[in-house]
């Protein structure tokens, strides 16, 4: 047993508390929707929250150094719109450099925040709810009140959102899903195995203890700002591929979605805790309740609001309550541990070599 | 022998105050240097200019002979100077492993585990304490904290090791580790400036020993050539008489008795009685479970079973406000984060668990009444402030402490727990908190003192209870208390080895 | 410029009696002096910019020496925006009317009313206000109640003679002109012409394009047997197209609504969205302005059976508005119903103007 | 309050503040005639009142360490019960009473689980946002509910004492109410210090859970009241009533000064803050600047009033440095 609670950690199993309150919602589910253990529900829910999850991935970064951005919702619209508007200039663009464009021009944006936040020493939920509608505001003017429309899109790009990466059965991974997984994976590879991934839960963690270390704490939040920027870039050229039509609100809104999914994912809104599969389950958790609420039968379109905000709640708490609890288990045998200093030594020993 | 480290002519000016002024100070391969001095005398002012969190206004730094700039913290690792501090600078969501090398500039991105762990494992070993690379520090005590920052400084291979009050908050056991670690540092060639306001460790530890006081440096001798009074009188600028003042009271009537009192998990069968005018010592180990006996009584994390007798009447104490209420107050041990509202004035501190009886009738706060209490207990017990209105924060420690005890006595306690009184506050100070003790325990008031300052304990007890691991190993009389009473009881039979 | 007004008024309303003795439509004088607001329900959305391009147009025809402001609120803040606008306005000398697109439902009421109070002539266009007890008059785009049969009509045209299931997916479920539409259509399906049509559900997407896009999908697992999604909103037949595109769902569930050609053009190209209606948003904001500058100019008054010119769109008389219990309206009208034949013509930059005469009449 | 260090850095927030809003207030009368106007001032509180009232209550949670981002919904769930309960014939003024009743129950849910479970507010008022406007939503579906008794509606919009409507007349009382409250009775002490260090005001027998339920209560029943005077002031109520205003009223208090880690603000920069944006605002509806512009401007000012003071630190020890050096 002490072997488990050096390797794991309580915040770790936390996550499988996760997939537990999926599990539960599913089998609630399963029982008012007819056909719900089906590929298709599998299909619907995982391209829902596939934009979700990408802005959770970035939103996440940055809450890791002990800060928040709330612009992400304006830095998608734009990215989405800019990006929209060279492609339709440009139609021979290859996908990448337009992808590219995205992603720059939302990593833009996102230096802007840290720079404010790291060089200005501007409180960070001050200078993104500014810039929250700065960027928009800024949108509308550049936009004059164009839209966006699918058939300025190449083909390709229309197409995009039915292309399957491969399927299993009839469970079909799209080509966006495909890339909200692999932001997840690829950035909690990061977060584990790079230094700076280690540096970035430091920050976070203990503010204090970073600057007496020597870290470079500044450049690692501009950083985390810019990569949530980039992130959001994607996000908004996901969000162009999936929905064509792209006026100036694109997008408005999603910030708190995406604050909501790493909450709810676990991820310590005052930093230092969390992990991107933690954002990954909470947009799910909160996409898989949108969606089946959707599909449930005799529930009005005026009940299911209700609903929605009683089970994230319920969510978050019980989530809450088994946290406490495996946290109060870790403390009582590292207790135990430090009681019987024989017998913890000699484990220890067990695996010091 | 070429010092490692040379300071010349070092000084630093804030607003208002000369921190440090024309200040020469040498570290040496393989010495322990203790740096003495009353807060405010320019010890972390220096510390910091080592660090490279300040840069002296003039003067310069020398290593090896050659003159360096620090111009931060890293730099300072750079250099091989690193510091640890009385409250140990964790990354609590990391674990032990990272903890140590966080910091370090290595070549690559990567995080390479295995070879991480194994290396954390090896420094560990090296430094012969048993502390599982893999586990997260969040947990760790703050003794395993500090053995995590003196890895991390082993592990950057540093020359210069500062050591900033390391042993305020340990047990004397966990001190007696520390030490053995320091020596094995010394050992190694290491030069080692060491913080302390406890003298017995000074003259256990240190090679040799320079005093500050007002930022000026009043002496610098091997420890062979000095005296505990005349260290002091150099630190004080004055002779200070007795040390531990404790005049013999009449004890009065039975105030609280504690029977049977448990938490599951935490203590058990817990038995005490405390009277009117009686100092009832809790020595132990940290983590003993003497402060969570103190929780349960305040009502901070109430006890589960046993009873509490107060003055003859049985009571469940649930809270702390119920505790307040039947006349018992707490003085913390963490008192910058537990005792005190730092960025708050000292009268809102000291007024803050009494305010009901300074509102007026329409339910404002009184100013001139509050106003009034504190500069009483600011004469009282002599708290060295500009202003009652200054913000808690700016105080030395030992000012703190004060202020901390003047929001409890204002309540009129009967019975008060003080724990870890002297935890980290200069000699001065630390006199006149016992002082201060004393008196109370003159005017009738139960105390019970928590302390791992045992000299403390015994000087100021009338008795004492020792505690392990949850147990109550025993209560002894001020006569038959001594050291190796003490510790004995404190660490189990098997123990005696340790040397204190 | 008060007294010179009087002065016109009493000669207007002269001359009114005179015009409407021969039951003739009032001609409007250039270039008098009305400073007017128009008011969409937000900024930034293309229709209403189109809206606003009609009335330039208008104000230039007319030399209006006063000014035409185009203001608006943000999307997320509309409601409130509008109310602060409308309430400014009243508050300022050198407003003459308010041209307002209610997205506040009865909400404005006061704020109108104020501005009434202070001779401000208030004219709804695209949106009007439920009570109808503020407002002069409202132009209508289409005939509220012939809306309903519009979106019937196309619904049996794209189902076929046997008709079939549908649902409706529309804006907020407080937009006061969606819901009018919506009761339109559900008592056009009473009639034994469309007993081969049956109403599923009618959804929210709240105009916002990830949620009508959800919605779309949801109806779509909800209904195995729905053939049609019916959007009476621009942004909720755009999303549940593209996600009827995205799913590969065009042959066995078809969308329509009204849409602006521009946005729908591929999805009507690909049959996805095979027939879908809407009006000309210049054509409103130039009708708009024109009954509008009549009004504030005092050459017409806000009553039952007045006539007036307006520019190129002809002659349109003040009716009571059926849709309301209390109101008067005029309606701009028609419809035009797109489909693979006109399409693109009216999406293409050139077809920006989209009259009606450029394309089938409804 | 005698001189510290803090209080000196407040002041010279409020200064900055009070620059700024004078700045505004002369180019405003300088640019239109009407903005000095009686009915002008009070539109300027009234297009605005139901926000800035919520503002001052969560002037004391943001001290207090918390967040309420459930306050929009609460206000529109105050406005929905009551058009609801009034639709069904209940009297108006049992209705009013029902309304802040709910209000005090949304708070009682947030605060349990905020006070004694010891959830992040963030998390659960962002819950509450969805869930209490998901119940207006129950309560008025698509409908919009109007017809209000005369007395109702002339309370929002005629003028009651002088030039002020019932609401602004709230508003000040309440306003010096909780000036009061804050900065000179123990509850308002009580604030501070469970702001600064939750903990450390456990450990001096202060009841924090009780102080926080309480504030969660008073947020209840006041954004409750804010919804009822809105639909007052508006004549009628939709399900969407008051949406969205969370961030504007978040916006307000930080501007003015109010740290949000808790523990630090004034009720005089917060109502310098009201002023300053309610003037801008004002002034730019006066010029005809509407819309994604307006709130730019209020971003804009946000951002640099806080990074402005930086900056001129930043540049004055860059100054001094180089002052020294040069000596």
């Amino acid at each position: 047993m002490y072997r488990i609670r050096h390797y794991i950690r309580p915040e770790q199993i936390r996550e499988f508390s996760l997939i537990f309150i999926i599990m539960l919602a599913v089998l609630f589910f399963g029982t008012q929707i007819d056909g719900y253990y089906s590929a298709r529900t599998f299909n619907r829910i995982a391209a829902s929250v596939a934009i979700i999850t990408v802005l959770a991935a970035g939103q996440t970064l940055v809450i890791l150094t002990r800060n928040i951005d709330l612009s992400i919702g304006s830095i998608v619209g734009f990215a989405s719109y800019f990006a929209g508007q060279q492609l339709s200039a440009n139609q021979d663009m290859h996908p990448l450099i337009a992808v590219g464009i995205a992603i720059g021009f939302g990593a833009l944006l996102g230096s802007v925040n840290g720079l404010l936040v790291v060089y200005g020493r501007v409180p960070s939920i001050i200078v993104t709810l500014g810039t929250l509608a700065i960027y928009r505001g800024v949108l509308v003017d550049y936009a004059q009140a164009k839209t966006i429309t699918t058939d300025m899109m190449p083909t390709w790009l229309v197409d995009l959102p039915r292309v399957n990466l491969f399927t299993v059965g009839e469970i079909e991974i799209r080509v966006m899903v495909g890339v909200a997984v692999l932001v997840v994976i690829a950035f909690q590879l990061c977060l584990t195995y790079l230094l700076l991934g280690r540096r970035l839960y430091a920050i976070g963690s203990n503010p204090d203890a970073a600057r007496v270390a020597g870290l470079p704490a500044r450049r690692i939040v501009l950083l985390a700002y810019i990569l949530c920027g980039a992130l959001a870039g994607l996000g908004g050229f996901m969000f162009l591929v999936r929905f064509g039509t792209i006026t100036v609100s694109a997008g408005v809104g999603l910030e708190l979605s995406a604050v909501a999914a790493a909450v709810v994912g676990g991820v310590n809104i005052f930093g230092g805790a969390g992990t991107m599969f933690g954002a990954l389950f909470g947009a799910v958790v909160i996409g898989t309740l949108e969606q089946s609420l959707l599909r449930m039968p005799n529930v009005s379109e005026f009940v299911r609001d209700a609903l929605l905000g009683l089970f994230i709640l319920l969510a978050v708490a019980s989530d809450a309550v088994i946290l406490q609890q495996l946290r109060s288990l870790w403390a009582r045998w590292a207790r135990e541990a430090r009681e019987t200093p024989a017998a913890h030594s000699e484990k220890e020993s067990g695996h010091a070599s | 022998m070429q010092p490692i480290l040379k300071l010349e002519n070092i000084s630093k000016a804030f607003p208002g105050v000369k921190a440090l002024d024309h200040v020469e100070f040498e570290l040496f391969p393989g010495e322990v240097h203790a740096l003495l001095g009353e807060n405010g005398a320019g010890k972390s002012t220096l510390i910091k200019i080592m660090t490279g969190i300040y840069q002296p206004d003039s003067g310069q730094i020398l290593l090896d002979g050659h003159p360096i700039k620090i111009g931060n913290s890293a730099q300072a690792q750079g250099y091989g100077i690193a510091a640890i501090y009385q409250e140990p600078l964790v990354f609590p969501d990391l674990n032990v492993a990272e903890n140590i090398f966080i910091g370090h500039r290595v070549k690559g991105a990567f995080v390479d585990w295995r070879k991480m762990y194994r290396e954390a494992d090896d420094i560990l070993a090296r430094l012969g304490v048993s502390l599982d690379a893999r586990s997260q520090a969040r947990g760790l005590t703050l003794a395993q904290q500090q053995t995590v920052e003196i890895a991390k400084a082993l592990s950057l291979n540093a020359r210069v090791l500062i050591m900033d009050e390391p042993t305020a908050s340990l047990s004397a056991h966990e001190v007696e580790q520390l030490f053995n670690l320091t020596r094995v540092l010394r050992e190694r060639g290491v030069a080692i400036l060491f913080i302390s306001h406890r003298m017995d460790e000074i003259f256990e530890i240190a090679d040799r020993v320079t005093v500050f006081r007002d930022g000026q440096q009043i002496s610098s001798k091997p420890i062979a050539e000095i005296t505990r009074d005349g260290v002091i009188q150099d630190m004080v600028g004055r002779k200070l008489e007795s040390f531990f003042a404790r005049n013999e009271h009449e004890q009065g009537e039975l105030m609280l008795s504690v029977r049977n009192l448990g938490k599951r998990g935490i203590f058990s069968d817990i038995n005490f009685d405390i009277h009117r005018g009686e100092v009832l010592g809790f020595a132990g180990l940290v983590g003993a479970g003497r402060t969570d006996v103190g929780l349960a009584l305040f009502g901070v994390e109430p006890a589960d079973s046993g009873e509490i007798i107060l003055k003859g009447s049985q009571q469940q104490i649930r809270s702390p406000e119920q505790a307040q209420a039947l006349g018992i107050a707490y003085v913390t041990e963490d008192r910058r984060q537990l005792g005190l509202t730092l960025p708050m004035s000292i009268a809102a501190n000291i007024s803050l668990p009494s305010l009901r009886k300074y509102l007026s009738a329409v339910g404002i706060i009184r100013r001139k009444a509050e106003q009034a209490t504190a500069e009483n207990y600011r004469q009282r017990l002599s708290i060295r402030t500009p202003s009652i209105w200054q913000e808690a924060g700016k105080l030395s420690g030992g000012n703190q402490q004060k202020v901390v005890l003047s929001k409890w006595l204002n309540t009129e306690p009967q019975l008060l727990i003080l724990d870890e009184p002297t935890r980290g506050i200069d000699v001065g100070a630390k006199a006149e908190v016992h002082h201060i003790i004393d008196q109370l325990a003159g005017q009738g008031m139960g105390i019970m003192l928590i302390s791992s300052d045992l000299p403390e304990v015994l000087a100021m007890s009338d008795r004492i209870l020792v505690m392990r691991e949850g147990q109550q190993m025993g209560i002894f009389n001020r006569e038959e208390a001594t050291q190796e009473v003490v510790i004995n009881a404190a660490m189990g039979q098997s123990r005696s080895d340790v040397k204190v | 410029m008060k007294k010179s007004f009087l002065i016109l008024i009493i000669l207007t309303v002269m001359s009114l009696s005179l015009v409407s003795a021969q039951d003739e439509a009032v001609v409007a004088t250039p270039g008098e002096t009305v400073n007017m607001i128009l008011l969409p329900k937000f900024l930034g959305i293309a229709v209403f910019d189109q809206a606003h391009q009609g009335a330039e147009e208008a104000h230039a025809e007319l030399q209006n020496a006063g000014t035409l402001e185009f203001l608006g609120p943000t999307q997320e803040n509309s409601a409130a925006g509008q109310v602060e606008i409308v309430t400014t306005a009243a508050s300022r000398d050198d407003v003459d009317a308010i041209m307002i697109s209610n997205n506040a439902g009865d909400q404005l009421g006061p704020a109108l009313e104020a501005a009434k109070a202070a001779d401000q002539t208030v004219v709804t266009w695209d949106s009007p206000i439920p009570s109808g007890d503020s407002e002069d008059l409202f132009v209508a785009q289409v005939d509220f109640d012939q809306t309903g049969k519009v979106m019937a009509d196309m619904a049996l045209s794209i189902l076929g003679e046997d008709g079939g299931k549908f649902a409706v997916l529309s804006a907020s479920p407080d937009a006061a002109n969606q819901n009018a539409w919506i009761a339109s259509l559900q008592e056009t399906l009473e009639d034994e012409a469309y007993a081969s049509l049956e109403l599923l559900d009618i959804v929210y997407g709240d105009d916002v394009t990830e949620t009508s896009y959800d919605q779309a999908l949801a109806l779509v697992d909800k209904y195995p047997d729905m053939e049609l999604i019916m959007a009476p909103t621009t942004v909720g037949i755009a999303a549940a197209a593209k996600a009827m595109q995205d799913e590969g769902l065009c042959e066995t569930v078809k969308v329509s609504g009204l849409g602006l050609p521009a946005e729908m053009l591929d999805f009507t190209l690909n049959g996805c969205a095979p027939e879908f209606a809407l009006w000309s948003f210049v054509d409103l904001g130039y009708v708009t302005y024109y009954a509008t500058y009549l009004l504030a100019t005092g050459a017409i008054e806000a009553e039952e059976g007045v006539s007036f010119e307006a520019g190129r769109m002809g002659v349109y008389t003040i009716e009571k508005d059926p849709t309301r219990e209390v109101g008067l309206r005029i309606v701009m009208g028609p419809f035009s119903v797109y489909n693979i034949d006109n399409v693109e013509a009216a999406a293409n930059p050139g077809g920006a103007e989209m009259t009606p005469e450029a394309t089938e009449e409804g | 309050m005698p001189p510290s260090f803090k209080w000196d850095s407040l002041k010279r927030w409020e200064t900055l503040l009070a620059v700024v809003l004078a700045v505004v207030v002369i180019f405003n009368i300088s640019q239109s005639s009407v903005f000095l106007r009686v009915d002008n001032l009070v539109n300027l509180f009234m297009l605005h009142i139901e926000k800035i009232i919520v503002v001052l209550i969560m002037t004391l949670i943001i001290i207090n360490g918390e967040i309420d981002l459930s306050v929009a919904s609460v206000m529109g769930l105050g406005a929905c019960v009551v058009a609801n309960l009034y639709e069904r014939g209940v009297s108006m003024e049992a209705a009013i009473l029902v309304g802040l009743g709910v209000g005090a129950l949304c708070g009682i849910i947030n605060g349990f689980w905020v006070a004694y479970v010891r959830l992040p507010s963030l998390a659960v008022t962002l819950a509450g946002l969805i869930a209490y406007h998901g119940i207006a939503e129950m309560l008025v579906e698509d409908r919009s509910i109007g017809n209000f008794p005369d007395w109702f509606n002339q309370l929002g919009q005629k003028a009651l004492i002088g030039p002020l409507p019932l609401s602004l007349v709230i508003f000040f009382i309440l306003f010096i109410i909780f000036a009061a409250v804050l900065h000179f009775s123990a509850f308002g002490r009580y604030v501070f210090v469970i702001g600064n260090n939750r903990e450390a005001a456990r450990y001096s027998g202060v009841r924090v859970r009780q102080v926080k339920m309480m504030l969660y209560i008073m947020s209840g029943v006041i954004a409750s009241l804010a919804g009822i005077l809105f639909a007052a002031r508006l004549g009628a109520v939709r399900a969407s009533t008051a949406e969205g205003f969370e961030l504007d009223i978040i916006t307000v208090v930080l501007l003015g000064g109010v740290s949000i880690f808790g523990g630090k603000g004034t009720l005089a920069g917060v109502g310098l803050s009201i002023m300053l944006v309610l003037c801008l605002r004002n002034g730019m509806n006066l010029l005809s600047i509407t819309g994604n512009t307006q709130s730019t401007v209020i971003g804009v000012l946000l951002i640099f009033s806080v990074l402005i003071p930086n900056l001129t630190q930043d540049f004055q020890g860059f100054w001094n440095r180089r002052r020294m050096i040069a000596k």
